[in-house]
């Protein structure tokens, strides 16, 4: 058939043609990401670089959540909105400015707040997660899901100068298999005291800082979907995945990044391991308040 | 075989945790071999070390919690994670590097 | 005066709120950013990133230079076009976009390619200069105006999977003082052999790649531009200029950055040493022929 | 004092010169302590060894131009550039990182 000879139209080869020449993406890696679908939880300073950079790639279907709307205080760095989308809802904001750098790939917008009871639905019709959210809550919460679906996480966070950078659940094996990569709960098993957790909003942030963290979400989203390209088509022997790391960023610190090996999975862990507490169930039900797990405090009282 | 009286040391703090200790992110100190139990200096003595004779914010529970490292803390040692390491119960080496980090939240 | 009492208006303290609460920025290096200006040379892969942070944080002056018009095949890396500015100049599209993320900055257009005799003139207005090219012709160039004038350079580059990153010529000594920053010469005296250089076009480039490259040359930007605020008003001690660096940035290694310590000038360095062969007028004549010095090969004989 | 035959070391290649050996990023190998003139080797010797011995490429002027590493490539020992250390005298020493990068021209 037509289809299988010219597997992407004209307009594809061209746009996509200095990704298609690099032997890690190929015509079979930008198949991959075609037919890929990845979920961006937050089109803030993490999600709006990360989409922008993922929707350029092509791949197929890139989905949106965020309840929040454009805040002047946001434009500093969360360069996907304009001073004109003010007012107007993050996700809506976000849509208009990657639908004009990329028709082909198709957004799926999902307006509003992850909560626990429309995590499952939500996330079950995407490839790779990316955590781009800036609560504790909403970060258990989302690995929580990925666990319990087995989708790899991509998750990052920002603050004042420094970032992090952490690819979780991968290779995404079953609850209670040891050999699949560790979750959010595995590196820290209980939440942080309210009183410690500082917001954006709060400490300040650093426009390139969180920026750097979010094109660097996109990347390993892309990695990990083209992964499969690379051994099979590639002849390359299939090499483990990388060991668990945290990519720690500081802008003014020399070097500014450093590269951490992580803990393979909790043998105990609450969400991961045989002994899993974290069902499908319970999360659908609401009855794991992830805001009271972690607590709330008033602002002025934060670190 | 080792003789010394001094273990020295880095210790470094990441993602806030430098606010704690006078805005600085690296330290190098010299911490005693043995403890008060004679037994080797560990992590746990590390942690109370610093909380006890290096912290400057007054909020202890911001680094130590029950005892411990708080919830949302990292601890490093030599660029892995300490439970690959033994936790707390590790024993200190002459020139390990201790990295403090604390989790970010935003995005 | 009332300027005096409050040197930002009311919008732009709610727009940069998130860095004003921040020791390392401030309000005094909000005036600081307001009051600079930076020249991003190349609005491609490196600048448009590059661009939209610098604009997002409110450099006052942003001025854009580049020759080139959008293509299709660009529009995966340089997310600040649009697939409808496909076949304008870049400059005018990057200028539409960025004037919609902030129109408090001032950006200067140059639509057309640096050349020897009108680097000089381009260069003496701004305080920074990022180098976003993508040849080693206007490398070399670029460097020697800066050392001509005295200019700080962030330089990036990227190819395939790899990125790198220099500030060169921090501090912008004069000419002949060894206590400056090393230039471009300084580390590569010589250009490298035609046949060995390859470009984005022939090698390809993924596009996060890049992308973390250019978000970092904002920040090293900003960082130098807040340099003095930090020392003058927080009362922290003058430290001095971090050592030369080289930041290496490879998307399939472990770990992805290294920090490599830089050697300081070059004894006999042709820019920037009192051995110096570059002159303003030299440049100014066209008498040094980038070009040429830096040789060109047919595409299909490169690496 | 030392009396081992050979130097046990990592070499690296970045920007694009780990496609002249055979794609690979990191070698771990051994070369001799002494060269053929007796002296200790260093990196001159090593540039050539790798040349000689592990370049697949046939374009050798890619990575050797008149007897040195070509114009275009930075020598780093041990994260550092090797003009701090000596250039190609320094004399290699066990464990020893050198890892070649080729500039970078793309944007
Ligand atoms: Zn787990
Ligand atoms: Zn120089």
């Amino acid at each position: 058939s037509p289809s299988r000879k010219w597997p992407l139209d004209k307009t594809e080869y061209k746009r996509y043609g200095r990704q298609l020449i690099m032997p890690e993406i190929g015509l079979q890696g930008q198949l991959c990401l075609k037919e890929a679908s990845v979920l961006i939880v937050g089109v803030g300073g993490l999600g709006c670089p990360a989409a922008a950079y993922l929707v350029g790639s092509g791949v197929g279907t890139v989905g949106l959540i965020d309840g929040d709307i454009v805040e002047e205080s946001n434009l500093h760095r969360q360069v996907l909105h304009s001073t004109a989308s003010v007012g107007m809802s993050k996700v809506d904001s976000a849509r208009v400015a990657l639908n004009s750098l990329n028709p082909n790939v198709r957004l799926v917008a999902h307006p509003s707040r992850l909560t626990s009871e429309s995590a499952i639905s939500i996330l079950q019709d995407y490839d790779v997660v990316l955590d781009c959210t800036d609560t504790p809550a909403s970060r258990y919460l989302i690995s929580d899901a990925c666990v319990l679906l087995g989708k790899p996480l991509v998750s990052a966070s920002a603050l004042r100068t420094d970032g992090q950078l952490m690819v979780l659940n991968y290779p995404p094996r079953p609850v209670g298999d040891p050999s699949g990569g560790p979750c959010y709960r595995c590196v820290f098993p209980k939440p942080p005291p309210a009183e410690s957790v500082v917001s954006c909003g709060d400490g300040g942030i650093l426009g390139p800082v969180v920026g750097v963290m979010g094109v660097l979400q996109a990347l390993e989203a892309i990695k990990l979907l083209t992964r499969q390209t690379n051994e099979v088509f590639r002849h390359v022997e299939p090499k483990p995945a990388d060991p668990p790391t945290l990519l720690i960023f500081s802008a003014y610190s020399n070097p500014m990044f450093r590269s951490i090996r992580l803990r393979n999975r909790r043998q105990k862990c609450a969400a991961c391991s045989a002994q899993s507490s974290v069902t499908p169930e319970a999360l659908k039900s609401g009855s794991l308040d992830y805001v009271q797990f972690c607590g709330t405090i008033s602002p002025i009282n934060a670190l | 075989m080792a003789t010394d009286d001094t273990i020295p040391i880095t210790v470094e703090f990441s993602g806030g945790l430098e606010l704690l200790f006078a805005n600085q992110r690296k330290l190098t100190l010299s911490i005693p071999t043995y403890n008060e139990n004679r037994t080797r200096s560990n992590i746990a003595f590390l942690v109370q070390h610093l909380c006890d004779n290096l912290m400057k914010d007054p909020r202890k529970d911001m680094f130590v919690l029950d005892g411990t490292v708080r919830p949302g803390i990292l601890v490093l040692i030599n660029e892995a994670d300490w439970e690959l390491e033994g936790e707390e119960k590790y024993e200190i080496q002459k020139g390990d590097n201790i990295l403090f980090v604390s989790t970010l939240h935003g995005g």
